[in-house]
Formats: structure tokens, sequence, C-alpha cells
């Protein structure tokens, strides 16, 4: 034992040390090998594993898929190149399939010469989702989004332009009442008048005025029936327009389930429940089957219509859930700074806390999209042709009868290529979401 | 009533099955083809004059029967079998048979198997969704066999199993199998075995309660079975059309005689239309399910009844 | 408490009904109680009309009413004659095994998946990505229906199993994997002590349970001699014996045998057989789920932060001691809530049995039977009303659980 | 604490009018069955500036929130410029566009720039044009000595600069009272003096403020009126000098001397 | 800062052995290549109380965490207690079990009470009887004064509460030697004293510390030596009072300047 200071021996450094270099055995290669592939015996074994699966996997797949046929009328003829090149039997892909109905695959029916429409169609959209996707682009795009919609009716299923221009007027119609009749009979009043004008007015007056309109100045392309509409077209047709048409349904649930007027909330509850207690394809035959019996004696149309509807219900209540969830992630500071400023319920949803909310929605709604879009294949089983309803009707084909895989895989492919970008840009804005909050 | 739906329409919305092999599928082109579409264009062209304005609607096992009474489609030409239920309780009419089919067993050579009796204990694949089921079900329950069931939803999947030997046979009706069979690669390696186990009469159906339209599809139907019966062709309808022969028959079928066509409601040369759609019945047949397409099919039971088949269309008088 | 905010005197006026707060709520709720009963009574009078046109009524006599099918997968007698309420009942059956079967398998891939998806092994980590990723990102239909095909196309026919030099043989010579599913042995009782098989059964389940609460006495006892003593005793080959003996003597007892499959005319027989839509449905929904539970039990692990398992490391607590005591528990409750959502979709998923022949109740209720008798609307009602019933249940599950592992705050 | 600010206010250019602005009778509130607000009595005159202060729990918060109803009282009166604050609607929005209030986290709208959140409310609440309500929020703006700031967001400013646009958002409704809840307890000392400075200013032209805050030199320079509250009632209320140097209560006394002696 | 609580201390008593504890030499680590830790020698006594300073990013907190292999170094060698830090697996459970480490932000074990979080490990690492290891962990409890607090959950109690917990956790391993990692940065005020407080007493009964800290109360107090890092190396080294009143490298003058002038 011995006096405190005995051991202090004062030290001052006279040169730093330089940054050196790791040692060899620390960096490169070797030691990334070393870490990440065999940093112990479980390690090696796992390494060891992975290797062999993915070899399996590999050797099974790809000669199959690279030694594959790309040009022939059918099946039959599929297999006598193959027989030609590789000898009978062996097992090659027949991507001619593909070669030949890829366009079916992606438009369905839709005449080819019209292609240029549904092309355009989704340049259109992606051009409307854009400012609503990435905020750094100028507000301004946002009237581009509103009026988007329309522009993708009309060029999808073509017809006369007055249709759309009418029934787009009906919204303008309703925004006109709220704006200009609102502040006259108070807040309330008004939101109700803006909703039962416009439905009058799609009642009784829009079909009439699209008529002597489209009359008067036949603007219009050629016509397309749903039926004609197939493939990943309809599967995209699906999913978007049922996220869109499910936004403002799904807004007013969320808003309905945070409220506390007990029967509106219990309402709201009860819906969203019971939409997502049974599954989606239960909902599919519900559209299919039931949806009629519903409707008023005569009422009839269009299957897809149909399964918008259904879907849009659908989904409204998986978005009425993120949007929840993007009301509850605000502070409650905000509502009550709106409260205090004097705004009423409406005007402090509308101009404060929805904003605010959707925009942390968001990847949320994207990842809800996702797996609608996922579900589209459901449609299948109602008979509407979706990529997976197309590939059966190609196999129903003489000269395709018998394929199987090729089909499969390409439709697999699509998929995952879209879903997979989406996923990762809904976790590219989650990310960035976190950052701007920290 | 559904004519001048479909005549304010501008087209016929028929359905057929979303994809059945030499019945009804879309070709390359997009354009449906197959016996049951042919039925739908033959109707199309005599009540609009145009064999392409049909709106084909696919549909499936499930949804066949709520389109149809829903209104959706106007006619269902999709290999569905009259039956007594369908006819009265689902409230359809079955204007007549354009196929006679019969449930059959098909299985490979190699398990040497000759009778459907000798079936006990295998696995059987079949088509869901149809009477294909009942049809099993009552089968080995009469011959007091056992075996195990694979319902399957598509022919593909059905298909796909069969020749993998998950199952032991496959069961649906004969011309599906011969259909499926010839997409083999060694179609020699399978055998249908010669039971048939059920009558399957394939036809057309409307909704009950619209019997001008009913009689429309009907009598289209045997338009074109009457039209083989007489030898008229799609080569030769011009000819006998431009000029009315000595057979009554045909004049009146053809609308150059009497006044058929406005007793339904229909162009006096409503028939030479359907028949110039596509041909005739046997015409029809050959081209899309025939000896001499990869389906293969004899025509068996649908010979006209001249030639000891079924087909036998009532007079047009 | 009185409410006094309100001058008294001045009597109840119309506008009231808008602008007071006391009475708005009441407005607002009844204008959309009544728009409510509006929208219902006309969908009912719709229907009503709708079937009278069709001349239908609204009966759920067809359910007993007989099948006239047969249904392959059955846990419970069922045979072509039996009632359509019965084929609903078998259906509703095969769903809940497929479901709990599924969910099991899917807990344990995920949590697999998951854990080696944080692996320092690179390559581990990037496989369980991309099983994760390719999963997640395409559809379930195709998923099973590429498995079932997967399966059929990758196991011998059971015809392979025939002859002197057969091309497959059996696993151990008691399991058959073949493409129509997976044949095991199956025990039978020679001297039984009840007719009724179930009993039977019953009684080895009730010993099998009085085994393991057995067990769970004598790992109390370990336990307690382990806060005693500081040392566990070993206690393995007790608990083995304590799980074993007991029910093996029973057995024993009632004369029980094997009875393994062996190849039987066309199929094998004997055994219990194992149905390869059963076994595709399973792992599809088992594969797909798994992935997102992957996710979810990646981001409950990272939840857990770093510094709880550097304090444990700190401490000298082994790395799997961590896992165990510090790590898991705590992500388990980040976990759970999802998880179960996850249960719900996978549940719900098992509807798609219908692509590959699977009889669960969608394709029993809701397909078949429905398909034979026409009864769209009450088919379809039931079976909505069976996956709320069911979807109901397990989100009630899991808000008991949620609130029970709630974590004390201040 | 930022007295050095405060010494240069002229208090007698801080004139308090006759005219009631504010009425407070028993007063009571309840969040659940837990009594809050205990028979609250309370005056305040227009031009007055009155600082509450109190422990915390002691429900100052809940009654100021209550002046403009973003609580809701169960029993009592409150009069706020004449208007009673009861369950019509009408009134509460009047006496909301009336009352201006500042949180202690700022609240500002982070979507909105500092001039849209200075502008909203006067655009749809008052219905003034887009022009004039900007050069309204500008004329503050520069009041509360950020002008510069006017077209960026909340998240790009510093806390101090943030509670000063809270001041100028409230400032834009033109409001005749302002509530401040303990507005410089979210900023780092830098910061609190910037915002002081503003509420002194506010304080010389005349409004009437009602001011939670735990700035007992603020208080000092400013105030024409300390509260004390405690378990939900006011224990002691003085003038400023009196309320310092000799308090009554016994807990007035025990709280001056934690807050003080900190 | 809280000079008044250490002032009390008795150095007399704080007895240094010739025994080594820590034995650091030529020890370097890297972040990828960033050079972390260059050419650390350091020996530590048994029985020394030592106090490291540095700037923000210096490599404080990496070199303490090498020493119970938190971290890895690649460089050099580290002998706690006489055995040495490798990859083997043994060594390094030892070693934790001998060194406890108390972390900036507690991590304490928010699904255990505070008694389990006690008696986890000397339960499962050192295999004591839980009884035993409940009675140890009260009597530390009681040592950090919150013996009432045992049966409730970290998130029940406050920061300061927090630390003194997670000291108590540690030595209830009965460790040879103390680790800290900025044990007060975290806390408000009033609670660093507290755990200072705990940190002095324990000190007091001869334990090995070494202690990443910026509280130059406590180092002056209580360390016989204070450690001055820069840019991943020992730039200075000396006894508190020449340390702090007679700095030798720039560094360290730039450095005291700065924390003291605050
Ligand atoms: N929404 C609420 N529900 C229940 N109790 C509440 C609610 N808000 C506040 N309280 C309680 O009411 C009492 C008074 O709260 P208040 O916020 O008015 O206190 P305060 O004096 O402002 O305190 P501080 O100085 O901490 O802000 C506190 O005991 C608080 O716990
Ligand atoms: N896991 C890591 N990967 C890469 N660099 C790291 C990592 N951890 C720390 N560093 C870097 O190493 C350097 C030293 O970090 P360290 O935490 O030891 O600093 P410190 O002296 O404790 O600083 P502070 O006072 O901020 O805690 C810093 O530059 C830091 O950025
Ligand atoms: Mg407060
Ligand atoms: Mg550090």
């Amino acid at each position: 034992m011995s006096e405190v200071h005995a051991q202090t021996v004062a030290y001052v450094r006279d040169s730093m040390v330089e940054q050196r270099e790791p040692p060899l055995s620390q960096s490169g290669a070797y030691k990334w090998i070393h870490e990440n592939l065999l940093s112990s015996w479980v390690n090696v074994l796992l390494t060891i594993v992975s290797l062999w699966v993915i070899w399996v996997a590999l050797s099974h797949v790809i000669p199959w898929a690279a030694l594959g046929i790309w040009s022939a009328d059918s099946l039959a003829q599929c297999r006598e190149i193959r027989d030609e090149i590789y000898g009978a039997g062996a097992s090659v892909a027949c991507w001619a399939v593909i070669s030949e109905r890829w366009n079916q695959l992606l438009f369905g029916f839709y005449p080819p010469e019209l292609y240029w429409r549904p092309v355009l169609a989704f340049v259109v959209f992606l051009a409307a989702i854009a400012p609503v996707l990435f905020a750094s682009l100028p507000r301004k795009m946002l009237w581009g989004s509103v009026v988007a919609p329309f522009a993708l009716f009309w060029l999808i299923w073509g017809g006369s332009i007055w249709m759309p221009v009418a029934v787009a007027l009906g919204f303008v119609l309703g925004w006109a009442v709220l704006r200009f009749a609102g502040p006259a009979i108070g807040a309330l009043g008004g939101v109700v008048l803006a909703i039962v004008v416009p439905v009058l007015y799609w009642l009784f007056l829009a079909g009439p005025l699209a008529g002597g309109l489209a009359a008067a100045l036949p603007i219009g392309l050629e016509p397309v029936g749903s039926n004609d509409i197939g493939g990943f077209m309809l599967a995209t047709i699906i999913g978007v327009s049922g996220i869109i048409l499910s936004l403002p349904l799904g807004i007013v649930l969320a808003l309905g389930r945070q409220s506390d007027l007990f029967i509106i909330n219990k309402c709201s509850v009860i819906f969203i429940e019971v939409i997502r207690g049974v599954p989606l394809i239960v909902w599919l035959f519900t559209a299919s089957l039931l949806l009629n019996y519903f409707l008023p004696p005569g009422t009839n149309f269009d299957l897809m219509l149909r399964v918008i509807i259904m879907v849009t219900l659908f989904s409204s209540a998986y978005i009425a859930e993120v949007v929840r969830g993007g009301l509850a992630a605000l502070p409650k500071g905000q509502y009550e700074a709106a409260d205090a400023l004097g705004l009423d319920y409406w005007k402090s949803m509308r101009l404060i806390i929805l904003p605010q909310a959707l925009k942390i929605s968001i990847p949320g709604i994207v990842n809800t999209f996702i797996g609608l879009f996922k579900d589209t294949t459901l449609v299948v089983f109602i008979g509407l042709l979706d990529p997976i309803g197309l590939s059966n009707a190609i196999r129903a084909s003489t000269e395709w009868n018998g394929i199987y895989w090729e089909l499969f895989v390409f439709i697999g492919l699509c998929f995952f290529v879209f879903c997979f970008s989406m996923g990762r840009y809904s976790l590219f804005l989650e990310k960035k979401l976190r950052r701007e909050h920290r | 009533a559904t004519l001048d739906d479909v005549k304010a329409r501008g087209n016929l919305n028929c359905g057929v099955s979303t994809g059945l092999t030499g019945f009804s599928a879309p070709d390359a082109n997009g354009v449906w083809q197959g016996f049951d579409v042919a039925v739908c264009r033959a109707v199309a062209a005599a009540v609009l004059g145009d064999p392409m304005a049909v709106e084909f609607v696919p549909t499936t096992g499930q949804t066949r029967f709520t389109a149809l009474a829903s209104g959706e489609i106007d006619m269902l030409a999709r290999n569905t079998t009259w039956t007594f239920s369908r006819d009265n309780d689902l409230k359809f009419e079955f204007v007549g048979v354009n196929y006679y089919d019969g449930q059959g067993f098909m299985i490979p050579k190699e398990l040497g198997v000759s009778s459907a009796k000798e079936l006990d204990g295998a696995t059987v694949c079949i088509q869901t969704g149809t009477t294909t089921e009942l049809n099993l079900a009552d089968f080995f329950r009469v011959n007091n066999i056992s075996y195990e069931p694979v319902p399957i939803e598509t022919n593909a999947e059905a298909q796909q199993q069969y020749l993998a030997g998950a199952c032991d046979v496959y069961t649906t009706d004969a011309s599906g199998l011969a259909a499926t069979r010839a997409s083999f690669e060694a179609p020699g390696d399978h055998v249908i075995l010669p039971e048939i186990i059920s009558k399957e009469p394939l036809g057309p159906l409307v909704r009950h309660g619209d019997n001008e339209w009913g009689d429309i599809v009907r009598w289209t139907l045997n338009a074109l079975i009457a039209a083989e019966e007489y030898g008229v062709t799609s080569a030769n309808i011009g000819e006998l059309a431009s000029a009315p022969g000595n057979n009554p028959e045909i004049n009146r079928l053809l609308g150059t005689e009497g006044e058929l066509g406005a007793m339904i409601g229909l162009e006096a040369d409503w028939a030479q239309k359907a028949i110039m759609a596509n041909g005739n019945y046997g015409e029809i047949f050959e081209k899309n399910i025939g000896e001499n397409t990869p389906i293969g099919l004899s025509r068996g039971l649908n010979a006209q009844w001249t030639d000891g088949g079924l087909m036998y269309s009532p007079p047009f008088r | 408490m009185t409410t006094m905010t309100d001058p008294p005197g001045r009597g109840f006026r119309l506008s009231q009904l808008i602008y007071d707060t006391r009475y708005r709520s009441m407005t607002i709720q009844v204008v959309a109680m009544i728009l409510l009963m509006l929208l219902f009574s006309w969908l009912v009078s719709n229907t009503i009309h709708n079937l009278q046109n069709l001349g239908k009524d609204f009966d759920f006599g067809f359910l007993s009413q007989p099948s006239g099918y047969d249904i392959n997968q059955r846990l419970i007698d069922y045979n072509s004659q039996s009632t359509h309420g019965r084929a609903a009942l078998v259906g509703i059956i095969n769903t809940v095994l497929v479901a709990f079967l599924g969910c099991a398998l899917a807990t344990i891939l995920g949590v697999i998946a998951g854990v080696l998806r944080l692996s320092n092994n690179w390559l581990v980590s990037r496989l369980m990505a991309v099983y994760v990723e390719g999963f997640r990102n395409v559809p379930l239909l195709l998923w099973i229906v590429l498995i079932f095909a997967l399966m059929t196309e990758s196991t011998p026919a059971p015809s392979a199993f025939r002859g002197e030099n057969p091309d497959s043989t059996m696993l151990f010579d008691v399991f058959a994997i073949t493409n129509r599913g997976v044949y095991i042995p199956a025990i039978h009782f020679g001297t039984p002590f009840f007719d009724n098989g179930f009993f039977n059964w019953l009684l080895v389940l009730i010993v099998l349970g009085a085994s393991i609460f057995g067990i769970q006495r004598l790992r109390h006892w370990a336990t307690e001699k382990q806060e005693a003593t500081g040392a566990r005793p070993t206690t393995w080959y007790f608990i083995l014996g304590l799980l074993v003996i007991p029910t093996a003597i029973l057995m024993v007892l009632m004369g029980a045998f094997w009875d393994i499959p062996s190849l039987q005319g066309f199929n094998f027989g004997g055994g219990i057989h194992l149905r390869n839509s059963l076994i595709a449905l399973w792992l599809a929904l088992s594969l797909y789920t798994g992935a997102f539970i992957a996710e979810i039990v990646r981001g409950g692990i990272l939840a857990v932060s770093k510094g709880q398992t550097e304090a444990a490391y700190a401490l000298g607590l082994r790395p799997g001691t961590t896992m165990n005591l510090v790590i898991l528990p705590q992500a388990m409750r980040v976990i759970i809530p999802p998880l179960i959502s996850q249960f719900l979709n996978l549940t719900k998923n098992s509807s798609l049995a219908i692509a590959v022949g699977y009889m669960d109740v969608r394709s029993t209720l809701g397909g078949i039977t429905i398909n034979q008798t026409g009864r769209e609307l009450e088919g379809m009602l039931l079976l909505g009303l069976f996956y709320l019933v069911l979807s109901l249940l397990i989100s009630g599950a899991m808000n008991i659980y949620n609130a029970s592992v709630k974590l004390k705050e201040r | 604490m930022q007295q050095q600010a405060t010494e240069t206010v002229d208090r007698s250019q801080m004139q308090v009018s006759d005219e009631v602005a504010i009425q407070i009778t028993k007063m009571n509130k309840w969040y659940g069955s837990f009594h809050v607000l205990r028979d609250i009595d309370l005056t305040v005159h227009r031009g007055e500036r009155i600082v509450v202060a109190g422990p915390s729990g002691s429900g100052k918060s809940t009654m100021i929130r209550c002046i403009n109803r973003l609580e809701e009282h169960q029993a009592g009166q409150i009069i706020v410029d004449g208007t009673e604050l009861g369950s019509d609607l009408k009134n509460i929005d009047k006496i909301r566009s009336e009352v201006g209030m500042v949180f202690q986290h700022f609240n500002l709208f982070p979507h909105l720039t500092i001039l849209e959140n200075c502008t909203l409310a006067p655009i749809w609440v008052r219905k003034i044009p887009k022009k004039e309500a900007e050069a309204t929020a500008m004329h503050f703006l520069e009041k509360v000595k950020i002008p510069e700031q006017a077209n960026k967001y909340p998240g790009q400013l510093s806390g101090g600069q943030q509670q000063r646009v809270a001041i100028a958002r409230s400032l834009c409704m033109k409001p005749r009272i302002m509530l401040f809840d303990e507005p410089t307890s979210a900023l780092d000392p830098e910061m609190i003096k910037e915002v002081l400075d503003t509420m002194v200013s506010l304080a010389e032209e005349g409004m009437t403020m009602i001011c939670v805050t735990h700035e007992m030199g603020f208080a000092q320079a400013v105030a024409n009126r300390v509260i004390f509250m405690d378990a939900g009632q006011i224990v002691e209320q003085n003038e400023p000098n009196a309320f310092f140097n000799n308090p009554q209560h016994e807990r007035t006394k025990l709280f001056l001397s934690q807050i003080l002696g900190h």
C-alpha cells in the first residue's frame, strides 16, 4: 500500500500519433470474408448451407431460363425446336409464349393500334402522382393531379370527352357551393349543400349536358369496352382506382373513428372491422354474385366497375386505419392551436390536420396499395382476365395448351419489379419523414 | 325485351368460359375463337348482321348463372350442362344442345386399366364448380368403389397434376379430355376409358321469361344444324341465297321464301347471316374441334341424325 | 354536478340544434342514424324485390339437404350423402386446421428468417433478404400455385415406388413422400378400451396432459432448486421419461400398433395421408406470411436498443442468455401486435385454398354448395359471418395480450 | 433571470381601464372525478397584465385554457368581453377569435410558411382578403423582429424565433386579450430573452394579458397583478412588489423560496 | 457544478495498491479505415480512480468499451486482472463478470423490476441462489438509497434513480473494477448530484474506477489521475491538481479553458 499519487506518472505527449492504415488482416477482402462468412463454426456452416441452397436453386433455374426458346408459334413447335437443338426431353423454357402474347398479358384485348392510350395514361398518371409523392416538386402541379383522373378515364375508355368534363363539372359545382354559399348558410349547411347539389346535378343534369355538348361539338376517342381491358392494365386500374377512390372514404372513416360522437364512431368501427374481418375474395364474390341483389331491380353495370366499387370499400377500411395512424401521430398541440385561432372543425381538418396527417400516411398508403395491387390477382376467380386469368385463357388456346411455368414466371417477375420498387419508395419516404421529424 | 336491348346497344353480350380449349379462347390478336364462341357470333350475325358485334364476357363456373340472371349477359354459351334443376330451379331456359358430351376418364396407358370399374382406390383429378364432381361421387358410390378426389380449379393445373402423376385419373367431359390429351408431348401414352358416366348435353341458355329472345337463340342454333343437314355451307350459301333453288326448306331457311324472319322479329336473311358468320354446324365443328384440329374430336353423337348422330333440327316451316 | 353554464330563463331555441355544443352532436348523430337507416332499408327492400323477381326466397333449408359431392380431406365423418351443412362444417374445420398450422409454421419461419437476416454472415443475411423480398412482392395466389406445382414436379409419383427396383424408396421404410402428399405411419389400437376411437384418443390425451403437468411441476421444482442453490439440477431425462413412459404404457395396454403406409393398388394405403393440397397451401401461406413476420421480428429486435445488449454483455451474460432474457422479452412486446395481425391475414388468405383444391370453407360452403344450390345470398352471408367471427376472436385475443404486457411507465 | 431586459419598461405607460375584459365566477372543473379547478373567481380589466404562478399541476394551464374553451368548465361562469362562454358554438367562435393564445410548444403549423401561418386564421376566420392579411402579418412579423423569415418554414427557425412567430400569429387575429401558457419554458436560456422582450413590448401597448410563467423577473417588471395558484384554487393575489416581498400565504412563501433560491 | 457534494471526500482513505488491475499496451483500434485509438498505453493499479476527459469524438468511450470487449481492439494488448483479452470467449466472460460498466443512458432492462434487474446477472452468470442474490441486491440498492423502489419498473423512476439502479446492478456482480461512461450527462442538474454522491462513496470504499466524465468537480475531488485524450490518443495525464492548475499540452489548455470557462 502506498500513498495516493505514488503511481501517477505525469505524462505529456510530445508528438502526436498520425492516422495509420489498419493492419492488413483487419481490412480488405480477407477481413471481409473472415468477418462476414467465416467468423465462427456456426457461420461457416451457415455459409456452406447458403451456398448449397443457392447452387441448387440456380443450377435448376438458370439453364432452363437461359436456354429458353423465344420464337415459335405454338407449344408443339417449341418442342420441335427444342428437340432439334437440345435433344428430346431437355428441360428448357418456351419463352415464345411470352414473346407472342406479352401484349395481352400487359394490355388484355385492348386494340393494339390504341396501345398509346394506356401508355400515355400511365405517363399522365405518373406525372399526376409525382407532386403528391415528391414534396420537392412545385405545388402548382397538384392542379394537374386533380384533373388527371378525368383525363385518365377518358384516355382509357375513350368516348366523348364531354362525359368526364360533365362529371368534373359536378365537383366544381360542389366547390363553388362550398366557397360561395357556405359563408351565407354556415359551415355545416355548406358541406351538406355541397354534397347534395352535385349529386342532384350528376343524377339529372350531367347526362343530358354531356349529350348535348357531344352533339354540338363531337370530340372523342374511339370507345373501348371494359371487357377489352385485361392483364396488368386491369390490375393497375383496379389497384389505382381502388386506392384513389378509397382515400376520401378512408379519411371520413378515420375521422369517424376518431370522433367522440358515439353513433358515428361505432358505425365507423363496425364498418372497418367487418370489412377487414372478411377476406377480399369473399367481397369479390359479393361484388360479382350479390351486388345486383342490393341495387334497384334492373340496375346492371360492368363487372369491372362493381369490382372497383368493392375494392374501394375494401381498401377504404385499410386506408382508414393508415390515416388514423397519421392523425394519431400529430401532436395534440396542432389541434389546439387551430381551435385557439378560431378555426372550426372542418376548416382545421382541411387546413391544418389532414395535410399533415396525410403526408405522414403516404408510406402506409403506398404499402396498402402494394397489398391491394397483389390482391387484384383474386379477380381471376370471378372471371376477370387479370394477368393470371389471361394466362389461363392463353393456355386454353390450341397453340399454347399445356404450357405452364413460363407464364407464371413472367407474371411473377412483373409483379415483383413493380411491388419491389414501390416498397423501396415507401421505405425511402418513411426514412425521410423520420429524419424530418427529428 | 332483350332483343330491343341488344339492338339498341348494337352488340350482343355473350357469356363464355374464361378459357376452354376448342370452345372458347382468345387468339394472339385477342379475338375469341372456338366452338361456343361461334354460336355467339351466329346469334350476333342473325340479330345485328355483324358476327363481330359480340362483347364476350368471360365467366367462371361460379359466376356464369348470376351473370345471366342479372342481365349482365344476354345469353350464355359456355359448356353448361342442361339439367332439370338449372332449367327450373335456377330459372333459365336452355335453347338446345350444341354439343352432346359425357364425363369420361383419362388414364396413363402404363397403369393398364381398361375400365373405370377398375379404378378402386385411384386418385382422381376433377375440375370443380361443375356437375362433374356430383357425377363422379354418384358413379363411385353406385359401383361401391372408393376413390380420392383431387379438386382442381383450372384445367391447366389439372393437366399439370395429372402429367406429374399426382393423380392416376383425370376426369372431365370427354371433349375436354380429348383437348387435354392433344396437348401432351406423347398423347399416345394416355387412354380415354370407354365408360362415359354421365350425359352432358351442353347448350346455350337464356333467362326465363323472355321467350322471343329464347326463340331467336334457339332457332339460330337450329339454323346452323339444319344448314348442315341441307348441305348449306359458307361456300355455297351466297349462290343458294341469290338464286332460290327448288328445296323449299332451304329457301325458307335462307329467307328467300316465306316470312320466317319476320316471325321472330328479324330480317328475312337472318339465318343466312348466321350461317355466313362461321359456316354451318358441321363447319364450325370441323374448324374448332374436329378431327383435323389438334383436338381431334370425331362427330360421334354430334353427327347429324341422318348420319346416326343426335343433331336434329326441327323443320323450318 | 349541474351544468350552470347557460343562463337560465331562455327556453330552447331551434338554432340550438346546430349551434349549441350539447345538442349539436345529438343532431349530427340523429341525422347520421336516419341516413344510415334509409340506406339500409333501401338495400334490404332492393334485395327483397330482386329476390321476388327471380322467384327466390331467403331460406337456409339447403343446409340440411344432401350435398352430393365428396370431400377428400375431412377430419369428421362425411360422405356425398351428408348434408350441405356438414360439408360446410368439414370446410370450417379444414380452414381452422390450415390456419392453425400456417400460423405455427409461419411464426417459426419468420423468426428464423428475421434472426438470420440480422446475422453477421453476409451470405445468409442476403439470402434471407431475397426470401423476404421475393415472397412479399409477388401475389400469394401465384406462390400457392407455384409451390403446388413445384411439389408435384419435384416429388415422385406413387408408381415410382412400384416394381423390383423402384425409382424411389420410402424414407426409413415408414414415410412415403409422393407427389400426392406425404404418408406417415398411424397408430391403431388392437385392444382398445372403448369402442369409439375418439374416446381412446381422448384417454391418451388426458394421460399426455397429466404427464405435461408433471413436467411443469418438475421444472418448477428445478427452478426452486436453482433459486435455492444457484445451480439448476439436470432434469432433461426425467422430463423425457415423464413425457414418454406413461403414454407408452397406456398405448401398450391398448394394444397399439403402427399402421405403416404401403403401396396398395394405385396409392399408398394405411397410415395418415397428408395431402399435397394441404401441404402446398400450408407451405405457401407460411412462407408468404413468414416473410412478413421476418420483417416484424427484425424490426422488433432492432427496436430493442443496442444499449440493452451491451448492458447485458457488460454484466457478463452470454449471447444466448441475453437473447432469451433481455432481447426477446422486450422484442416480443413490439412483435406480438403486428404478428397477430399477420395471423389474421393468414387466416383470411387461407380462403385461396381454392387454387389448390384444398376443401376449406370457401370451397365447400362458398364454392360447390353455392354452385349446386344457387343460394348465393345465404351462402355468402354465412361465409362472411364465419370469417368475421374468426377474425374477431383472434383480434380479441390480441387485445388481451397487449393489455397484459404493456410496459409500466412513469 | 432576464431582469435586465425588463428593467427598461416604463410602467406608467401601461394603462388599466375600468372596463372588465374577463369575468370568472365560481368556475369549477373536473377531470373525471378529479377536481382540478375549484371555485375560481377572477376579474381581469382591460389593459391588465396578469401573471399566474404556482407549482406544477396546480391547474394554471387548465384555467387559462378554460378561458378560450380549449377545456370545458363544468360549473360557474366565464364571461369574456361581455360574451358568456357556454355551449353555444357562436359564442365560442366569437371568443376564440378575440382571445389569442400562445402555447409552451409554439404549435406552429409545420406545413405552412411563417407568413401562411400568420395569414391562415385572418383569411379563413375573419374573411380578410389575402393581400390585406399578408400586410397585417408582415406588420406583426416586423414587430416581433423576424420579417425576413416570412417565407421560411417553422422547422427552419430556432425555438425563440418560432415562439415569436406564434405570438405574431396570434396578434394577426387582432385579439383583445392574449393568453400565454409558459411561453418560454421550452426555450434555451439565450432565446428566452428575445421572447420576453416581445411580450414586454406587447404589454407596453396596453394589451390585456394573462401569462402563466415562472419568469419572476418578467412578472416583477411587467405584471400589475400576480396570481398564485395551488391545488386548483387561487391562493393569493397581489401586485408584484407586494407579492414577492411580502407573501402572505404559507404555500406562497414556500413556493417563492424554492423558485427564487434556485 | 456539484463541488459542494464532493468537498467532503476524505482522500486519505482511498488507498492505491501496487497490484496492476488493467494493463493496456500499444492498443490500436480502427473503425473501417478510421484510426480511432492510437497506441494507447495505460496501467491502472488496483484502487486507482481515473477520470478520462477529452473533446467529443476523441475516443474516450471507445477506449473504456475495449476494456470489457464491447469493442474489439485490433492491435496491442489489454490485460485485465491478469487475463489477456483476446478472442478467447472464456477470457472475455471472465473479464466481463469482473468489470462492471455504467452507461450514459442507464440501459436498465425495462421489462424487469429494479430487483430483477439487479439479480439477473448474479443468478445466471454467477449461479448464486435467488434468495442470496436478492439479499445482495437489496444491500446495494440501500447503498444507492433506493431500496423502496425495488419492485417498481425502470420506467417508473426518475433519471437519477435509474442511474443509481444501474450502478447498483453493476455492483451486484461484485466487480473488482468499475467503468463509467459519462454516467451523468443524460441527467437533469438536480439528479447529477445524487449519482455523483453514489460514485464518491464507491470511491471511498477503494473501488478501482475508470470514469469518462465532464464533471470536473468530481475529477478534482475523487480522481487520483486525470487522463486527457484527443484524436484517439492519450495526450496528457497527471494527478488532478497538477492537471487542472498546470496543464502542459496545448490541447489540454484549450480544452480546460473551454470546460471551465463555461
Ligand atoms: N386531460 C387531462 N385529464 C386528466 N387530468 C388532467 C388532464 N390535464 C391535466 N390534468 C391534471 O390536472 C391538473 C392540473 O393540470 P395543469 O396542466 O393545469 O397544471 P399546471 O399548473 O399547468 O402545471 P404545469 O406547471 O406542470 O404546466 C394536474 O394534476 C394534471 O395531472
Ligand atoms: N461504430 C462506429 N463505427 C464507426 N465510427 C465510430 C463508431 N463508434 C464511434 N465511432 C467514431 O469513433 C470516434 C470516437 O468515438 P467515441 O464514442 O469513443 O468518442 P468519445 O470520446 O466517447 O466522444 P463523446 O464525448 O461524444 O462520447 C468518433 O469519431 C466516432 O464518430
Ligand atoms: Mg401547465
Ligand atoms: Mg462517448
